[in-house]
């Protein structure tokens, strides 16, 4: 009995996925607008700066969810390269006066550079073998940053990074922060839905379901797996930079393995291979442990059991397993042949 | 009272229905055959009785007891065994190792020491290849391993899901000479073949799925003979 | 010399201590289609896997239209106009049918990185044209109407079928099968033969692997017959069916 | 100095070591990477010290057998029911494997949790039930007998398990399950059952290492998993997924190697030493030192 | 909402004037923040039940936040916290990285931010509203530097750090204060924190060069395991620990191997004030612990923050941070001090040996010296 009755609650989930699918312009756009308006309706800071990490972290989920998701390479080691665009970010602009532009942009490029270095020679390592090589690089990139004092001022940390500013306006206020990490949530999604959408995209799903066949379909393996490194550990270097900036101090411990463990939690939790799937994970495990305050002293075994059960009653992720551009065409399909019989 | 009985089954996938309601029976030392197009349900209803699909409805009675839903495990130990298709052999052990398993459920060593050997004898390649991992078999070997390893406890009920797949004519010639001999020695098999012609020869009855439905069945020879089977499965010519 | 498009020249491929396939030549002409058949375990799908590329052949040598391609990738040698099948099924089973025959479009479409997040009119053109052209093959294999499932949901010989589709769509010259009657009942296998013939209408060589000696008698024009790795007869269908060697190691009485 | 460093690195391998056994148990042959094995390590380890301190209540050799009994027993018990609670249900439901690692994730953040608040945030000293001395070689180098007695229950365990995995029926099944599940309940394996054994005996395992380990430093705290957690992670990843033996050499390679570097190179890099070798060995051998080349026949 | 909430600047003679207190309440620093909470508790109970509340009989209320000693909670907390626009002082945070990223926020707020234990270098000079209640680095190195030189007689010093902000700077003062006395270090290794359990490669090092001291830069936790592993190796030179393993654990942890170890730290068990003794009393009593210095430090920054308000005759976070800033000779529990320029509590440091199982102030001399 209860087997039939997770089964209909299958099939109403379905529906809805369905109904999603079929009006996601619409939904898109609900989203975007609560999204501009949220800071303006709710001008609480502290709500704010809840929402700044829901973005902030669905970036790094999106990112990590392209290598982890869309290519089947799990990376335990994401926060490293967050680390690499938080370190570049913050020497640029506390020691060379660098703009949050220019910071972010450079950050961007030298953690996509880490990834490439990182790829370079290990990429041809397979499955959990490779899982456990990037949880050495994130570890290595932490234990460098405490070691190489005279780069990254070690333990001590780096403090004073200035505030993010435009043609000399600073964004100082919270409401500010947020839009720019808006702004850089929406150029990653868009970012990795038009990467998705094109044959590359189309080359990072076929190797992460069967690289000899991607292979034997002309794809050079190898390449895309660079490429998409590249990306992905780029964005999370650009989240870093917006990190650095936004909390004005970093030192190594914000880069760790349970930070890389967070960031995997989220991809994971919103489903693999799905955008709004990470930003739903991602907001979710953000919101969490604020909404566990009441339970206080529980807060941390609760919240751990809390991922556990989630994961026994939807086990492929909140959204995954739904692949809504399938499903609207697979619709759109069904609804074109019903037509097709009716006129014969 | 027939060995196996399938009443009413029905299966799907989401939404898709892969077997509507089918229902036929096995008697006890017979060889009956499935027979259908790509996606008639043929694979699905032998899953459906060893219980690695679930089935939505309907009842599957093997000796008289209930095995709807049952746990695959203590299906395989009231005595069903199957070759699956796409042979799904354990890729990484040896080919020894992959025949022991197929005796998971019998204790008794000399059992597992006799099937082993029965199925040297009837695969030599197999005992040349004895030590090697079974994946970098070729496919042909692959699926030799696959029906020794159900022939490995000598089941009441063998299914067999296209067990000629990628044989050699020559070994074909052997397995359908197998299928008589295991028959003859007491146990009752249902098959499944694309060789429709070969398979109708040597089966007792047959049955025929189209679209999940059973639309045809008799015996091996009524249904060899049916113009309808000639022209849908056995290639137009007889 | 051009009409030869695929020349292997003692061929041998060893896995430790056992030799797969033994000091193989053969020569395929343009536009031929021709059988490889041989027991199980001769060493025809490791043969197939030399020529390419996924695995580089111990000794011996490859020319692939007149280029030498023994140890290329096998990437390198589908973008030269090669495509195979795979005798244990690979499809993408998370992408649908229409995908992955679109993967197969990969190297016939060439817009990059900065063209598809900037939506360049090259980056539409392409994704127009692989769609379009990935219906064309849907609709010539019979999987059109299939073209938005997931390619685990169809049933086994209908995968067999994308196998094909997804190899024709990487715009090959030379399509290898291996063993693309398995799982197909004589009506299916007579209409993949009809297929078949058709494409070589079409310009395509094909060489393949099957042990449907319906199939492969009625459509191939040459044989070569493997066994323990080692050709042991070559020649038009009448000539192997008789061949005594063959019918002794892989026949039997029962083939006429 | 060198052979006492030596000796150093040799102790803290065989640490690593002991505890990857059960993890690689349960990560090589299931494929799973149990993130919650290092908590339930260091949970076994409360648990006997709490069974021999408060409930015996007798500190001596006798009383600490009893409770490590006690403890390998409840641990693999909750080991078990993990797996019945938040991993069965997975696999019944056909979910990706990366989303089990994710319930052990979770299973870890309570576990920690519940031990710091159960039993107290400040670290407990462990008695030295044994009492084994040690005794100098050479003029300056020191050996203690426990280091000898770790190493020899490490080789022990490992020997066992291997025992257990490669030449029993058991074993077999095991293999069996994490090569393809579906087949495997067609030999007659009751999946699920073997599976929760499986974790049953290693998180058993997994208590047995807490439990010396506590013994050895002489005592317990929630960050002892967390020290040697990804070390024998990198450990059994080194020796080659699911090759037991393989595992130990791994930890015993990196213990040797991370001491004599922090000896005679860097103390502040240390930690980086387990990944510099693991990379490198990777990249030259992708399969680890004694993993299987995973053959993908095509 | 905001207007219902009783404001900073209210005034209601009997509305309760708030203070936030934000630290590890869950998580592997747990057991710090619960001992500040009963010492803030201690110290509310005082000044709201005995003292009567501050300005006439306003009382004093804390609100307790955790942030798991995690940065990106203790900033989402400072949001929270200056969002409700009634707290006159924010008491805490515990760990460098927390308490790095918060303060700008309060600082900005114009918040007081009081640290009983935040000793990273640059944290007090985040900013004019910005605390702290424990020794600086820079006094206390300097003063242990002086000791172990000018009255222990020590000249060779090895020394193993943890690899964190306080760890490393206390390691670079002390070594530079000493060598500038004339002494030397004869090996300085670093280890990095929670993950670090086997400290035998540097140990073995250490006593390979035969110091007359060994100077573990750690907490207590490593502090105990340290001194084991260098007992296992027959390594027994004077030890010098930091001022933070003056805490009963230690003791417990390792038994007699602490016993001559030397440190120096501002609390000590014989401080004779009554209010002292009736506190570590009282929270021997609740917690059944000895009290320690997060105890008094703590307890003093809550008193401290009343005394101030009283003494400013407001709650106006602005003017009591003026008060505090000027404040000479506060009378804390261990006695008096005074707040320095940048803003830290400038602490007397007592030189302390540990005898017996116990920490014995030796400034009036060293009862096992005989
Ligand atoms: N896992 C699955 N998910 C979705 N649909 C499935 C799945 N397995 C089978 N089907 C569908 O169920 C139907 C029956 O498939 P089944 O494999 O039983 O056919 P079959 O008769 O064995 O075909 P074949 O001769 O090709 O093996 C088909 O329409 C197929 O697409
Ligand atoms: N990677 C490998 N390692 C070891 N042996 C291998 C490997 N690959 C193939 N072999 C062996 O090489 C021989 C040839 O295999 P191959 O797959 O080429 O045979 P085949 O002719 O295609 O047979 P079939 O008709 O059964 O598919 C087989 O005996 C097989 O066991
Ligand atoms: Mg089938
Ligand atoms: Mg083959």
């Amino acid at each position: 009995m209860a087997n039939l009755n997770s089964k209909n609650k299958n099939e109403l989930f379905s529906k809805i996925m369905e109904i999603c699918a079929r009006n996601s312009l619409i939904i898109t756009i609900i989203s975007l607008l609560f999204a501009i308006s949220f800071p303006i309706v709710f001008s609480s800071q502290y709500l704010i700066n809840i929402a700044i990490n829901c973005l902030m972290y669905s970036v790094l989920a999106i990112s990590l969810n392209l290598i982890t998701g869309f290519m089947g390479i799990t990376s335990l080691g994401h926060a490293g390269f967050m680390g690499v665009g938080a370190y570049t970010a913050a020497i640029l602009s506390t020691r060379y006066g660098v703009n949050f532009i220019f910071t972010s942009i450079a950050a961007t490029i030298v953690a996509s550079l880490f990834g490439i270095l990182l790829g370079l020679p290990t990429l041809r390592i397979k499955g959990r073998y490779l899982a456990i090589v990037t949880l050495g690089f994130g570890e290595i990139m932490r234990i460098i940053e405490l070691n190489w004092v005279s780069l990254t001022r070690g333990p001590m940390g780096i403090s004073g990074i200035p505030r993010m500013s435009l043609f000399g306006v600073a964004f100082s206020k919270p409401i500010h922060k947020y839009y720019v990490i808006l702004v850089l949530l929406i150029i990653t999604v868009y970012i990795v839905r038009s990467l998705m959408n094109s044959r590359i995209g189309r080359a990072f799903s076929s190797i992460r379901d069967d690289e000899i066949a991607a292979d034997a379909m002309g794809i050079n393996v190898f390449k895309y797996k660079i490429i998409g490194f590249a990306i992905s550990s780029g964005l999370a270097g650009l989240a870093g930079a917006y990190y650095a900036h936004y909390m004005g101090f970093i030192d190594p411990n914000a880069f760790t393995f349970d930070e890389s463990i967070l960031i995997l939690s989220m991809t994971i939790m919103g489903g693999m291979a799905s955008i709004p799937g990470s930003i739903i994970g991602a907001s979710f495990l953000s919101i969490l442990p604020e909404a566990l305050r009441a339970v206080a002293d529980y807060r941390q075994i609760v919240y751990g059991l809390l991922l556990a059960v989630i994961m026994v009653f939807k086990p492929s992720g909140l959204l995954g397993g739904y692949n809504l551009k399938h499903i609207k065409q697979r619709f759109n399909f069904e609804q074109s042949t019903k037509g097709v019989d009716n006129h014969v | 009272m027939p060995l196996l009985e399938v009443k009413d089954l029905s299966v799907s996938f989401g939404v898709i229905k892969a077997v509507k309601g089918i229902s036929f029976t096995i008697n006890e030392g017979e060889i009956v055959t499935l027979i259908g197009a790509n996606g008639a349900g043929k694979t699905t209803t032998m899953n459906a009785i060893t219980g690695v699909v679930k089935s939505q409805s309907g009842d599957i009675v093997f000796n008289g007891s209930s095995i709807t839903n049952s746990n695959p495990a203590d299906i395989v130990k009231k005595g069903i065994s199957m070759s699956p298709e796409g042979r799904q052999v354990f890729p990484q052990m040896t080919v020894r190792e992959n025949l022991e398993l197929g005796a998971y459920t019998v204790k008794d060593k000399e059992v597992t020491k006799n099937g082993i050997r029965n199925a040297y004898e009837l695969f030599p390649i197999l005992k040349e290849r004895a030590f090697q991992q079974a994946g970098t078999l070729s496919g042909g070997e692959q699926q030799m391993l696959a029906v020794a390893r159900a022939l490995m406890v000598n089941p009441k009920l063998l299914l067999l899901d296209e067990p000629s797949l990628g044989l050699a004519p020559l070994i074909v010639q052997n397995i359908f000479n197998l299928i008589l001999k295991i028959r003859d020695m007491g146990t009752t098999v249902l098959l499944v073949e694309q060789n429709a012609r070969m398979a109708l020869s040597i089966s007792d009855r047959g049955y025929v799925l189209e679209t999940g439905k059973i639309v045809l069945d008799g015996t091996g020879k009524e249904l060899m003979n049916n113009p309808k089977v000639i022209d849908a499965y056995l290639g137009g010519l007889s | 010399m051009s009409d030869t498009i695929l020349r292997v020249e003692n061929v041998t491929q060893r896995f430790g201590g056992l030799t797969a396939v033994n000091g193989v030549s053969m020569e395929i002409k343009k536009g031929e289609i021709v059988g490889i058949i041989g027991p199980n375990g001769a060493g025809k799908t490791t043969f197939f896997n030399d020529i390419t590329g996924v695995y580089t052949p111990t000794e011996g040598k490859i020319y692939f239209k007149d280029k030498d391609i023994t140890g290329m990738k096998p990437f390198e040698i589908t973008k030269l106009g090669m495509a195979r099948t795979f005798q244990n099924i690979r499809l993408f089973y998370r992408m649908t049918v229409l995908e992955n025959v679109m993967v197969g479009m990969h190297s016939r479409t060439k817009s990059n990185l900065i063209d598809s997040v900037l939506k360049t009119s090259k980056y539409n053109n392409a994704e127009i044209e692989a769609k379009k052209r990935a219906l064309e093959v849907l609709e010539l294999t019979g999987l059109a109407d299939y073209r938005y499932n997931y390619a685990t949901s169809l049933p086994y010989g209908l995968q067999r079928r994308l196998e094909i589709a997804r190899a024709m769509a990487t715009n090959p010259d030379v399509l290898l099968f291996d063993e693309p009657a398995a799982g197909m009942n004589e009506e299916e296998t007579s209409d993949l033969m009809k297929f078949i013939r058709d494409l070589k209408g079409y310009g395509y060589t094909i060489i393949l692997i099957e042990h449907d000696m319906r199939l492969v008698m009625n459509i191939c024009e040459r044989i070569y017959v493997l066994d323990h790795g080692s050709l042991i007869a070559e020649g038009i269908p009448s000539e192997i069916k008789s061949n005594p060697r063959v019918i002794e190691a892989y026949l039997g009485k029962g083939v006429q | 100095m060198l052979l006492q460093q030596i000796i150093n690195g040799l102790t803290i391998g065989s640490i690593y070591a002991l505890v990857t056994i059960g993890f690689n148990m349960v990560y090589g042959v299931l494929e799973l990477t149990n993130f919650a094995h290092s908590s339930f390590y260091m949970l076994g380890s409360y648990i006997t010290l709490f069974t021999m301190t408060s409930l015996i209540g007798k500190i001596s050799i006798s009383g600490f057998i009893i409770s490590l009994f006690i403890s390998l027993f409840l641990t693999g018990l909750l080991g078990a029911l993990m797996d019945k609670i938040a991993l069965e249900p997975i696999r019944k439901k056909n979910g990706e494997p990366i989303t089990a690692l994710l319930s052990t994730v979770g299973i870890q953040t309570a576990i920690n949790n519940a031990v710091l608040l159960i039993f107290g945030t400040v670290p407990v000293a462990f008695p030295d039930v044994f009492n084994l001395g040690k005794f100098t070689i050479r003029e300056n180098t020191i050996i203690q007998n426990i280091q000898i007695g770790i190493f020899i229950l490490a080789t022990i365990l490992m020997i066992g398990l291997s025992y257990l995995v490669y030449k029993t029926k058991f074993g077999s099944a095991m293999r069996a399950i994490s090569q393809n599940p579906v087949t495997a309940s067609l030999m007659g394996i009751n999946v699920n059952h073997v599976i929760t054994m499986t974790f049953f005996i290693g998180t058993a395992v997994a208590a047995i290492s807490g439990t010396m380990v506590g013994l050895y430093y002489q005592r317990v705290d929630t960050l002892m998993g967390a020290s040697v957690g990804l070390k024998s992670f990198a450990a059994a990843v080194l020796g080659g997924m699911g090759s037991l033996p393989g595992g130990m050499l791994g930890g015993i390679l990196i213990g040797l190697l991370e001491t004599l570097f922090a000896a005679y190179v860097s103390s502040g890099y240390r930690d980086i030493v387990a990944f510099i070798i693991l990379i490198s060995v990777l990249i030259i051998k992708p399969s680890g030192l004694f993993g299987k080349q995973i053959i993908n026949k095509v | 909402a905001k207007n219902d909430a009783p404001s900073v600047e209210s005034d209601d003679p009997n509305a309760p004037i708030y203070f936030a207190w934000y630290g590890p309440l869950t998580g592997d620093n747990k057991q710090y923040g619960d001992t500040e909470k009963v010492a803030v508790e201690l110290a509310l109970e005082k000044i709201n039940d005995e003292n009567g509340g501050v300005l006439g009989g306003r009382k004093i209320v804390v609100d307790f936040f955790d942030d798991k000693n995690d940065a990106k909670e203790a900033v989402t907390i400072a949001n929270k916290i200056i969002g409700e626009e009634k707290y006159v002082a924010v008491i805490g945070g515990f760990g460098s990285t927390a308490s790095m990223a918060a303060a700008p926020l309060y600082e900005e707020a114009q918040i007081i931010n009081y640290s009983p234990t935040a000793s990273h270098a640059d944290y007090s000079v985040i900013g004019e509203f910005i605390f702290r209640n424990t020794a600086t680095q820079e006094i206390e190195t300097t003063a242990y530097a002086d000791y172990v030189y000018d009255e222990m007689g020590i000249r060779r010093v090895a020394i193993l750090n943890v690899n964190d902000d306080w760890g490393n700077n206390i390691a670079n003062i002390f070594t530079e204060a000493f060598e500038a006395k004339g002494g030397e270090i004869v090996n300085r290794e670093s280890y990095i924190p929670n993950q670090t359990s086997d400290f035998t490669p540097m140990i073995s090092k250490a006593k390979q060069l035969n110091p007359e001291a060994f100077f573990p830069v750690a907490y207590y936790q490593d502090t105990a395991n340290i001194l084991k592993q260098a007992d296992g190796l027959d390594f027994k030179p004077q030890m010098i620990l930091s001022s933070s393993t003056l805490k009963q654990e230690l003791i417990d942890l390792t038994g007699d191997l602490a016993n001559g170890s030397f440190l120096m730290n501002a609390f000590t068990p014989d401080i004779n004030t009554d209010e002292f003794k009736e506190v570590m009393a009282e929270y021997k009593a609740r917690t059944g612990k000895e009290g320690d210095a997060f105890v008094m430090q703590t307890y003093d920054v809550v008193m401290q923050l009343a005394t101030a308000i009283e003494e400013t005759g407001s709650a106006d976070p602005v003017k009591v941070r003026d008060t505090l800033a000027n404040m000479k000779d506060y009378q804390s529990l261990a006695g008096p001090y005074s707040m320095n320029e940048v803003g830290d509590a400038v602490r007397q440091l007592q030189p302390i040996k540990i005898i017996d199982g116990k920490f014995v102030n030796i400034s009036n001399g060293d009862p096992s010296a005989n």
